[in-house]
């Protein structure tokens, strides 16, 4: 096993994986950046190293000083949590020639699934279905035109190098195509510093459906259940659960083998996940491979059993998988809703700033990894997830039930997130029915405005106002102490002289 | 104790009275009496006919934020600046000059200059944070009066990144 | 289902219900003594009615103030959580005296099982194997002499009307005998208002093996596997774990089905544990029903995925059990640690005042049902228990090692806590082989002192207290705001105007 | 800037110098420099030769309290009181005839009477607290001189309840 892994990012997931270090008794070398000196990953490390300035660019995806800070403390491993370097193959591709174990794929199967076409081709000749899309040259911006075409609109430009939303857009008419192309390659070499882009066919309604799947190095594969992320904004997942309440189980043991296929297809190793897209008729066709631990791996955490970060690590380490496929079972199920930072009344937009006070939900069954803190700084550079509320329970009932208590108890001020959007559509009934397509924000929120407050409530709240007033008045303007505090920890200890006396 | 403050974009007014070691809560024509207990510098415990609420609450420069039972609400206090809304319409239209960013961030991209024309909705800035690209339109018929930003300057949603005049 | 329910208790456990409730939608009442304004069940329920002094005498045990207080507020059950009311027979059938539910046994079973004596008898009878021990009449003193004499030294003297400890005694030799029938019947009646104890044989080195039963209105009555429970100090428990290193499946099968005998022969209804204990050649003896919700319930959640109070209010509500024994499995480990208000170096006395801070473990596998929070007063007049934190992992040494970091990462400053003492004991080598009899303290922790501090850490300590006396130098003796905080939260808002003037 | 305190009952110095956005820690003859940051009132993050320390601490009228890494530790500030245990014998054995309980609690019984003799490890007194009981017992032979306290009274460890004197 390792004696030390660098943990090459940032937010909840750097917490998430520097904890299972820990518990393994490895020690965890952090990274930050300049604006992060203060964030939590860097409190909860063994080990800190700056690597630059708050710019990703020059910080988290700068793929020379993170190598050298793994050589300089002496990390065998790095682990890329996801998104930054997470499915960079150079990066991967670089870790090999320096020794230092990449604690994911290898770089020749990153390259390939990061490829998305030649992924794509791949899949199709062994026999996968995949969604019609385009195959050829990328370079010329009139062959995008004649691609588009033969596909047939509604198409849609996705980013070769990476997932989670970053440089989609749908384009209905040839005329919007060449725009969505530019701003679609700007934020992909934005997000994964690549711009290539591609096309294919945009199917309406459909289920985004993926399979977990684990691979060691000694050609052993399970697939640990599916993870259904329908419910998506502007392709950016944002609720997601296990089971899916789309799939029997005839239906899920053959998308399962299908996805353990597409991985020895792809000669993949550690944790990777295989995305279907699942249309009405429940055909599903091939998307692509997620080269990483994904954002909603905790799902699959609460339904196996199996803690994902640990078997990336055990495999990453050569140990063989201690599971066969008939040992796993799916029990319960389990929700993640992610929390973002941003204001849902100001047309979703990005919500950066000082977190004055954070209640953290807890409670049997719930789980919250977390990145925040209160008093954090949020930054503009970074993604803008905070943290995210996973529950488990019974049934997929109980487990909304859960879920809106613990939306309810969760409570972030000081800046805008997405919380009261997530608790109506929790509670929205056609989520509880369970008819969760990928336009299900789209159709059932298109114009989404926080729920009316309780009149009593806003009685209150001017009460609190008015207390707070109160308050400040009796402390003459300084930090308030509650009424029961009889000493402040503050005036107390440690006198100190002048000139070094005793 | 009389308080006055912003909420929901109207003025309210509240009183609070200490009797017997309650609060007496008045608000209009309403009056409560409240068991109140400040349980840390964030969270106050409110007893009310036999209910239990217990308040989330932190201030900024800006407001006070307050969550209760999951609801949030803001609320501010009276100022010139916020008491110059009730002057409408005048106001909104003058406001739509001044372009600003929707939320902190880094300017991508600048697309007019100075004294171009620019039509209702057109794109003419694209603002990124949190690795989201936000392309800023106008809201009106115009013409460019100044550009204060430029391609790589962080800019705040106080800062006017382009002056608009209308022809 | 019930539209409301009052919960009869504080702390960790009425917090732990008042969420479940919450969760099922119905109204969570909460009743606090003087002592227990500002406790956060009180925060946590959505209505609260005090109900006396902070003695439990006059609030929490007044079985007429309990009682009017559900009436007043309209509520259609009682949940009473452990201790206090919990196996209080007169309670239960005042209860169904009035209409209200108790969520919990019936009187008869309750008066049944509270009585260990006739319980003895009644299992005796059964044909379940039980400890030797007196069956006579217990008002004479000297009655229990000769009854010492017939079971031979050494006899245990235990409350009849209670658990958890509370005015248990050894007796090695009859000269200790009257001494310790007086202390014991003194805390039995503080404990439980009840002085009357008895004896019985005292088995050296057993384990402490208990089946979780649940048993619904319409005799359907199953198990959910063992906890072992150990590891006692003063005989409370202080960790548990399921499942028990000392079972086969075999055993485990024998022992639940005895355990479900006993529950039938008792005529008992809705959640119980049956104590056992195991003796070095794996007999076993029937001990005791605990006619509770145990302190250790989320051991067995944990394991079994089944939620014992969502189990408690629905059979209480007159629900069938849902699922069968044959349904029912045991899924990795958990254990549970009590983090208890008391001072290991000051002979484990309790620890009373106020948590001047609290950092809550948490975690992937890593549940906290706490009752205190950062600033909180822990009173002198109830239960040492402050929170449990408990983990769940694939297997027992995994466990372990999540433990581990879950303690160094649970933090109470202000009291002392057992958390250093925690940490030591699952750390311990004996521990991890599963060595664990009900002298396992006493053995291998004969004389436990904190660990010795590293060095580096000493000095970084009288660092931090260097910068704090810094920090309330710059401060001026007051609260110190962060070197990046530019506003206090404290300064800002309400004017006030005097006369009622805008 | 030189500080003194009192940690495991014995006198240590530290100073602190800042230098370049970073303090330098002085302890005895070693130094170091560390990179702090306060992340709330509670919290200090620390990095020292790249290690990542994260302190949590608190004080209140006696101590401060502090937890580092899972450790605890107890600081006080030099006073009279704490550099007269340099005393020794003399004052523990004053201090025996001050019978005060061992943790806040109530008093249940009171065994001894004011004159009456008592001999080492007699017991004196029951006090509860969190329903545990606990027997306080002489620690040497006497006559208990006035008992300051009844069934039924709630004590601090501070106050005496008994003072005994030799014979």
């Amino acid at each position: 096993m390792f004696k030390k892994i660098l943990i090459a990012n940032r937010g909840e997931i750097a917490v998430r994986v520097i904890k299972a270090c820990q518990e393994l008794g490895i020690t965890a070398t952090a990274v930050y950046s300049e604006a992060d000196r203060s964030s939590l990953h860097v409190q909860s490390a063994d080990e800190a190293v700056y690597v630059g300035a708050a710019p990703a660019g020059e910080s988290y995806l700068n793929i020379d000083v993170i190598i050298q800070a793994a050589k300089d403390t002496g990390c065998e491993a790095i682990h890329p949590g996801y998104g930054f370097l997470a499915e960079n193959a150079e990066f991967v591709l670089r870790c090999e020639e320096e020794g230092i174990v990449f604690i994911g794929p290898n770089s020749k199967a990153m390259k390939l699934v990061g490829d998305k076409i030649r992924s794509r081709l791949a899949m199709e000749k062994a026999g996968i279905t995949i969604i019609p899309g385009m195959k050829g040259d990328l370079q010329d911006p009139s062959k995008y035109i004649s691609e588009a075409e033969i596909i047939g609109y509604p198409v849609m430009v996705k980013a070769s190098a990476g997932g989670g939303g970053k440089g989609m857009r749908i384009v209905y008419k040839e005329a919007d195509l060449r725009p969505a192309l530019e701003a679609g390659k700007r934020e992909a070499k934005a997000a994964f510093g690549n711009d290539s882009v591609y096309l294919e066919k945009y199917i309406e309604e459909p289920r985004h459906v993926e399979f977990q799947v684990l691979a060691d190095n000694f050609g052993n594969t399970v697939h640990i259940f599916e993870r259904e992320c329908s419910i998506q904004r502007r392709h950016q997942k944002i609720v997601e659960e296990s089971p899916s309440v789309a799939l029997e189980t005839d239906l899920r043991e053959k998308m399962g083998k299908v996805a353990c296929k597409v991985i020895q297809v792809s000669g993949y190793n550690n944790a990777g996940t295989v995305e279907f897209l699942l249309d009405k008729d429940k055909k599903f066709y091939f998307l692509e491979v997620n080269a990483r631990l994904q954002v909603e791996h905790p799902v699959t955490e609460l339904i196996s059993g199996i803690d994902l970060v640990l078997q990336q690590i055990e495999i990453a380490a050569g140990k063989k998988l201690a599971f066969k496929q008939k040992g796993l079972q799916q029990k319960g199920h389990a929700i993640e809703c992610r929390i973002y930072a941003e204001d849902p009344q100001n047309n979703f937009l990005p919500s950066s700033g000082k977190v004055l006070f954070l209640k953290e939900p807890s409670g049997p069954g719930v789980r919250f990894d977390c990145g925040i803190y209160s008093g954090c700084d949020v930054p503009v550079y970074y993604d803008p997830i905070l943290a995210k509320l996973i529950v488990w329970a019974e049934n997929r009932d109980k487990a909304c039930r859960r879920m809106l208590k613990a939306l309810a108890d969760c409570v972030v001020l000081g800046i805008k997130t997405n919380i009261e959007f997530l608790k109506d559509l929790i509670g929205h009934p056609r989520f509880k029915e369970g008819k969760t397509t990928t336009n299900f924000i789209q159709k059932n929120f298109p114009d989404w405005s926080p729920p009316e407050k309780p009149e009593n409530l806003k009685e209150l709240a001017l009460a609190a106002a008015a207390f707070n007033s109160q308050k400040s008045s009796f402390q003459g303007g300084g930090y308030g102490a509650e009424p029961k505090e009889v000493y402040s920890p503050w005036t107390k200890l440690g006198k100190w002289s002048i000139g070094g006396g005793k | 104790m009389d308080y006055e403050f912003i909420i929901d974009g109207a003025l309210a007014e509240v009183s609070l009275d200490k009797k017997e070691e309650k609060f007496i809560i008045s608000l209009g024509k309403n009056s409560f009496k409240a068991d109140i207990c400040w349980i840390s510098e964030n969270v106050i415990s409110l007893l009310l006919g036999g209910k239990s609420y217990c308040l989330h609450l932190a201030s900024d420069k800006k407001q006070t934020h307050i969550n209760i039972n999951g609801y949030y609400f803001y609320i501010k206090e009276p100022s010139d600046e916020t008491l110059d809304f009730a002057g409408g319409e005048q106001a909104s239209e003058k406001d739509a000059l001044f372009i600003k960013a929707p939320m902190p961030g880094k300017v991508i991209k600048i697309y007019v200059k100075e004294k171009q024309d620019v039509h209702k909705n057109q794109t003419l800035a694209v603002v990124e944070a949190m690795k989201m690209e936000n392309e800023i339109k106008s809201s009106l018929e115009g013409q460019v009066k100044k550009i204060n930003a430029a391609p790589g300057d962080l800019v705040d949603p106080d800062m006017v990144l382009i002056d608009l005049e209308t022809k």
